[in-house]
C-alpha cells in the first residue's frame, strides 16, 4: 500500500484510463464514446508523464534561471507526439459520426446496429 | 508542490471525467471534458513540462473541443 | 444489467493494475531508471550535439526525429481520412445542411479582430524559438489553426478560406511531412543518415537553421492541416 | 553500413509519395494511381535489396539520425523484418489491381485519397515491421491503423461508415492499450529500445512486468482479431473495397502478430519470465479462434463476408503456433503469416474480381461464374485448396508444422483441434468452389461477363501461381526462418 501510495500519480491515471474505458464499452452513443475514448487517451498520456516526475523538478530548458534537477524530458516528447495522434483520432471518429448521423439520423448504437 | 494539492487536483480530474459520463447533454459534456484537459494541463505545467501543458491546451482543450462542438452541432445534443 | 456487469469486470481489472503501479519505482526519485538509463546524455550534452537549449525540442526534432516525422504522417493522414470521409459523393442528395448560424455578438466580432494579430505574432514567436523555449511548431501552428478556426466562427467562413486558395492549400497541407523529407535528404547526404544533423565541424552552423525549416514546415503544416479539418467538418470545404 | 541507405528509402518514401498523391491529384486526377504505384515500386526495389542483404550477410541494423540506440531510434532487419518482402509484394500487386477497381467502387472525386491512405497504410506496416523502438512502433502502428479506418469508410456504401466506426473505436482503444504497456516498460527500465529492453528486464520487479505483457497482448490481439476481441473484423473487412480487404485481412491483422513475436523476442531473451501462463491463454484462445472463425464462416452466404471469418479461423492457427512455444509451432506460425497474406490475397482480389464483373457477392448469385472467367475462378480454386492445407500448396506446410509443434509439445488436443478446424474449412471452401463449378447459374446472362482487365487479373495469376510455387519451395522460407526461431527460443531452451 506504501508503494501505492507513493505513485499516486499511477493510481490516479489507471483510475481515469478505466473510467474512459467504461464510457467506450458501457455508453450508446458514439459521441459519448469518444470523449470516454478521449478520457482514456489523456489518462495514459498522464500515466506516461508521471514516469518522468523529479520531485522539484524544472523544466528541461537550459538557459538563465534554469537549475537541477530537470524534469525528465523524454517522456515530455512521446507525450506531445501521444497528443498529435489522438487528435488525429478524434478528428477522424468525428467525421466518421458525422456521416453516420447524415445517413441514419441517429448516433444512438442500439438504434444503429439494427440498421444492418 | 504539496501532495494534498496532487489530491485535489486528481479528485478534480476523477470527478470531471464521472461527469463527462453521467451528463445527457452532449453540449455539456464536451464543455467539461474542455474543463478536464485544462485541469490535465494545470498538473502537467507544475510539473516542469511547460512544453506539453501548452500542446494540451492548444490541442487537447482547443481543437479537440471544437471539433466536439461542430460534430454536436451538426449532429444532436441529446443523449438518450 | 449490462453496466453492473461492465463495472464489475472493471473493477476486477483495477486491481492487478493498482498492485502493479504501486510496485513500479516510487515516483520523483532521481535513482529511477527511467532517470539514471538514457536520460542523462539528453539532459547533459543536448546543448552542444543537438543544437537546441529546449531539450524536449532537441529530442523530438533531433535525437527522436524519426518519431516527430511519423506524428506529422499521422495528422495529415487524418486530414486524408477526414477529406476521403467527408467528401460529398454523388449518391449524396446534395451538399450537406450547413450549421444553423449563431448571430455573433460584434463585441465578440470587434474582440477577435483586435486580438489576431497579436495571436498570430505570438505563434510566430512561438514556432521560431521552439528550440530555447516552450512551445515549437506544432503548438504555434496549432494556433494558428485555432486563430484560423475562430475568425472563421465569427466572420463569414468563406472569407476565410479566400485566404488559401485551394492551389496554395494542397502545397500547404503536407508541408511538415515535405519538410522532413527535404531536410532528412539533406542530412543524408551531407551527414551519412535520415535526418542526422551534423554534430560537429564545418556544417555545424547549419544545426539551428534545419531546426528552423522544420519548426517552420511543421509549424505551417499544423496550422493548415488543423484548419483545413475543421473546414471539412463544418461542411464548407 | 550494410544496406546502405535503402532502410530509409524503405520507410520515408511512401510517406512523402502519399505527401505528393493529393498534390498530384489536383493536377492529374487520372494519374494518381499510376503515380503511388510508381513510388511503391521504388519501396519495394529497397525491400528487395534489404531482404537480399538480410539473407546475405545476417541482421544489421541503421541509426535514424546517426544516434546510437538506445538514444536515437533503431532500425532493426532481422529474419522477422523480412515481413516487408510479403507486405511489398501483396501492396504492390494490390495497388496494380486497384487501378481498375477504384473506378468501380470508390466515388470519383475520393480517388486520390484512396491512393495516398493506401501508401499510408503499407508505408506503416513497413515502418512497424522494421523498428526497433517500442514507441516509433506505436506511432506507425497509428499511422496504419488511421489509414486502415478511414479506407474501410472511403466506399460510402450504406453501413462503410458504422463498419469503420467500430474498427475505430476498438482498434484505438488497443492502440492505448498498448501504449500503457509501452509506458509500464519504460517505467520499468527507462529505456525504449527493444534489444536494450531486453537486457534490463532481467532485474526488475516480475508483476508489474507481468502487467505490461498483458497490456501489450491484450492490444495486439484486438489488432490481430483474435476470437473474443474479432468483432470489428468482419464488416470492417467485408465492407472495403477489395484490394483494401486484401491488405487488410493478409496484412493489416498480422501486423498484431508481428507485434506479439517481437514481445515475445525481448521476453525471451529477458529469460527471467515464466511463459507458461500467457502461452497457454494464447494456444486455447487459438484452438477456439480456429472453430468459430471457420464455423461462422460456414454460414455466410457472402463472399467476402466468408472471406473475413476464414481470416479470424487462420488467425487462430498463428496464435495455436505461437502458443505451443515449440521450435516447429514457431515456424509454422511465421511461416503461415507468410503464406496466408499471399493466400487471402489471392481469394480477396478474387472475389473482387467476381464482384467487378458481376456487381453481385452473394454465393447463391454467382452460380455457375466459372464458365465466365474460368482464369479468376482457378485462381481461387487454388487458393481455396491451399488454405485448407491440401498438399503440395502453400497452406499445407505451415499447417503441417504447427501440428508438428504440437505433438512436440505433447499437446495432441491442440493437434487434432487444428485437423478439424481444417476439415471446417474444407467444408465451406468445397461449397464456394460447388457453386462456382457445378452449379447451374442462377443468372444466366452472367455468362457472357468474361474476365477481368489486365491489370486486375495478373495480380490474381501471380498471387496463385505464388501460392503453388510457395508450396513445392516452401522449404525455402522455412529454413530462412528456422535460425531465427531456433536463437529466440535459445534462452528458454525450447
Amino acid at each position: 500500500m506504501e508503494g501505492l501510495w507513493n505513485n499516486i500519480d499511477y493510481a490516479a491515471s489507471v483510475v481515469l484510463f478505466l473510467i474512459g474505458l467504461y464510457a467506450v464499452i458501457a455508453k450508446g452513443n458514439l459521441v459519448k464514446k469518444l470523449m470516454g475514448l478521449n478520457v482514456m487517451e489523456t489518462a495514459v498520456f498522464a500515466f506516461v508523464m508521471a514516469t518522468g516526475i523529479v520531485t522539484g523538478g524544472d523544466a528541461p530548458i537550459l538557459g538563465a534561471g534554469a537549475h537541477e534537477p530537470f524534469a525528465n524530458p523524454l517522456p515530455q516528447a512521446l507525450i506531445l507526439t501521444g497528443i498529435v495522434v489522438a487528435l488525429s483520432t478524434t478528428a477522424l471518429a468525428l467525421s466518421l459520426i458525422i456521416r453516420i448521423y447524415e445517413r441514419h439520423g441517429t448516433i444512438e448504437s442500439e438504434d444503429l446496429w439494427g440498421v444492418e | 508542490m504539496s501532495r494534498a494539492f496532487d489530491l485535489v487536483l486528481y479528485a478534480l480530474l476523477i470527478s470531471c471525467a464521472l461527469m463527462v459520463i453521467r451528463t445527457k447533454d452532449l453540449l455539456a459534456a464536451a464543455i467539461i471534458f474542455t474543463t478536464y484537459s485544462l485541469i490535465m494541463c494545470l498538473v502537467w505545467q507544475l510539473r516542469g513540462s511547460p512544453d506539453v501543458a501548452l500542446t494540451e491546451a492548444a490541442v487537447g482543450a482547443g481543437v479537440t473541443s471544437v471539433l466536439f462542438l461542430i460534430t454536436i452541432s451538426r449532429t444532436t445534443r441529446r443523449e438518450r | 444489467m449490462r453496466r453492473a456487469f461492465v463495472i464489475a469486470l472493471l473493477v476486477l481489472a483495477s486491481v492487478p493494475l493498482l498492485y502493479g503501479v504501486g510496485q513500479l519505482p516510487p515516483i520523483g526519485s532521481t535513482d529511477n531508471p527511467t532517470y539514471t538509463h538514457v536520460v542523462p546524455r539528453y539532459i547533459q550534452q543536448a546543448e552542444e550535439e543537438a543544437g537546441a537549449e529546449n531539450i524536449v525540442t532537441a529530442i523530438i526534432l533531433n535525437y527522436r526525429g524519426y518519431d516527430t516525422n511519423g506524428e506529422v504522417t499521422v495528422i495529415f493522414t487524418a486530414l486524408v481520412a477526414v477529406l476521403g470521409v467527408l467528401m460529398i459523393t454523388r449518391s449524396d442528395s446534395g451538399p450537406s445542411v450547413p450549421i444553423s448560424p449563431v448571430p455573433v455578438s460584434p463585441v465578440t466580432r470587434f474582440i477577435v479582430r483586435t486580438l489576431s494579430p497579436f495571436i498570430l505574432m505570438f505563434s510566430v514567436y512561438m514556432v521560431l524559438y521552439g528550440h530555447s523555449s516552450p512551445g515549437g511548431g506544432f503548438q504555434g501552428g496549432t494556433i494558428v489553426g485555432a486563430l484560423l478556426i475562430v475568425l472563421s466562427l465569427v466572420t463569414e467562413s468563406a472569407d476565410v478560406q479566400r485566404l488559401l486558395p485551394p492551389a496554395v492549400k494542397v502545397w500547404l497541407q503536407p508541408a511538415a511531412v515535405l519538410a522532413f523529407g527535404v531536410i532528412g535528404i539533406a542530412g543524408l547526404l551531407l551527414v551519412g543518415s535520415y535526418l542526422a544533423f551534423p554534430v560537429e565541424g564545418d556544417l555545424v552552423f547549419l544545426r539551428v537553421p534545419w531546426l528552423t525549416v522544420i519548426e517552420v514546415g511543421i509549424g505551417v503544416g499544423g496550422a493548415v492541416i488543423v484548419a483545413s479539418i475543421f473546414w471539412a467538418m463544418e461542411g464548407s470545404a | 553500413m550494410a544496406g546502405g541507405q535503402w532502410p530509409a528509402v524503405l520507410v520515408i518514401s511512401p510517406l512523402v509519395g502519399a505527401a505528393l498523391c493529393l498534390i498530384v491529384g489536383r493536377w492529374a486526377p487520372r494519374a494518381v494511381g499510376y503515380f503511388a504505384l510508381g513510388v511503391f515500386t521504388l519501396v519495394s526495389v529497397a525491400a528487395g535489396f534489404i531482404t537480399y542483404t538480410v539473407s546475405a550477410v545476417g541482421s544489421f541494423s541503421y541509426h535514424m539520425g546517426g544516434w546510437q540506440p538506445p538514444w536515437g531510434i533503431e532500425l532493426r532487419f532481422d529474419e522477422f523484418s523480412v515481413s516487408i518482402a510479403v507486405i511489398c509484394l501483396v501492396g504492390w500487386l494490390a495497388l496494380m489491381f486497384s487501378l481498375h477497381y477504384v473506378n468501380h467502387a470508390v466515388p470519383e472525386p475520393r480517388i486520390p485519397y484512396y491512393y495516398a491512405l493506401f501508401l499510408l497504410c503499407l508505408g506503416g506496416m513497413n515502418g512497424f515491421a522494421v523498428t526497433g523502438d517500442v514507441f516509433n512502433m506505436f506511432v506507425f502502428l497509428e499511422i496504419l491503423s488511421l489509414s486502415g479506418y478511414a479506407l474501410v469508410a472511403i466506399t460510402g456504401e450504406r453501413i462503410a461508415e458504422l463498419a469503420a466506426f467500430k474498427y475505430l473505436v476498438m482498434g484505438a482503444v488497443s492502440s492505448l492499450t498498448i501504449l500503457f504497456g509501452i509506458g509500464f516498460l519504460y517505467a520499468l527500465t527507462g529505456s525504449l529500445n527493444m534489444t536494450d529492453i531486453a537486457q534490463r528486464l532481467s532485474s526488475v520487479e516480475p508483476f508489474p512486468t507481468g502487467v505490461a505483457v498483458a497490456a501489450l497482448t491484450l492490444g495486439f490481439c484486438v489488432k490481430a482479431a483474435l476470437f473474443p476481441l474479432h468483432v470489428w473484423l468482419p464488416d470492417a473487412h467485408a465492407i472495403a473495397p477489395s484490394p483494401v480487404s486484401a491488405v487488410l485481412s493478409g496484412l493489416v491483422v498480422k501486423i498484431g502478430v508481428l507485434g506479439m513475436l517481437r514481445m515475445y523476442q525481448v521476453l525471451y531473451s529477458a529469460r527471467t519470465f515464466d511463459l507458461g501462463a500467457l502461452n497457454t491463454a494464447l494456444m486455447w484462445l487459438g484452438a477456439i479462434s480456429i472453430v468459430m472463425g471457420a464455423f461462422f464462416a460456414m454460414v455466410q452466404e457472402d463472399i467476402k463476408m466468408m472471406l473475413a471469418y476464414s481470416t479470424i479461423s487462420n488467425i487462430g492457427y498463428i496464435f495455436m503456433g505461437l502458443g505451443l512455444a515449440s521450435t516447429f509451432g514457431i515456424i509454422g506460425a511465421t511461416v503461415h503469416i507468410f503464406n496466408h497474406a499471399i493466400i487471402k490475397a489471392t481469394l480477396f482480389l478474387g472475389a473482387g474480381a467476381l464482384i467487378y464483373q458481376t456487381g453481385y457477392r452473394d454465393l447463391r448469385d454467382l452460380r455457375g461464374i466459372a464458365k465466365a472467367m474460368p482464369v479468376t475462378s482457378a485462381c481461387i480454386a487454388v487458393g481455396a485448396v491451399s488454405i485448407v492445407g491440401i498438399p503440395p500448396t502453400a497452406g499445407f506446410l505451415c499447417k503441417w508444422y504447427i501440428a508438428l509443434g504440437a505433438i512436440e509439445a505433447g499437446r495432441i488436443f491442440f493437434a487434432i483441434t487444428l485437423l478439424f478446424g481444417a476439415l471446417l474449412i474444407f467444408v465451406y471452401y468445397i461449397r464456394m468452389l460447388n457453386a462456382f463449378y457445378f452449379t447451374p447459374a442462377t443468372h444466366p446472362h452472367l455468362l457472357q461477363v468474361g474476365e477481368v482487365p489486365m491489370t486486375m487479373l495478373i495480380p490474381i495469376v501471380i498471387l496463385a501461381v505464388l501460392c503453388l510455387v510457395m508450396g513445392i519451395f516452401g522449404r525455402i522460407p522455412l529454413s530462412f526462418i528456422e535460425p531465427a526461431v531456433i536463437e529466440m527460443l535459445a534462452p528458454v531452451g525450447g
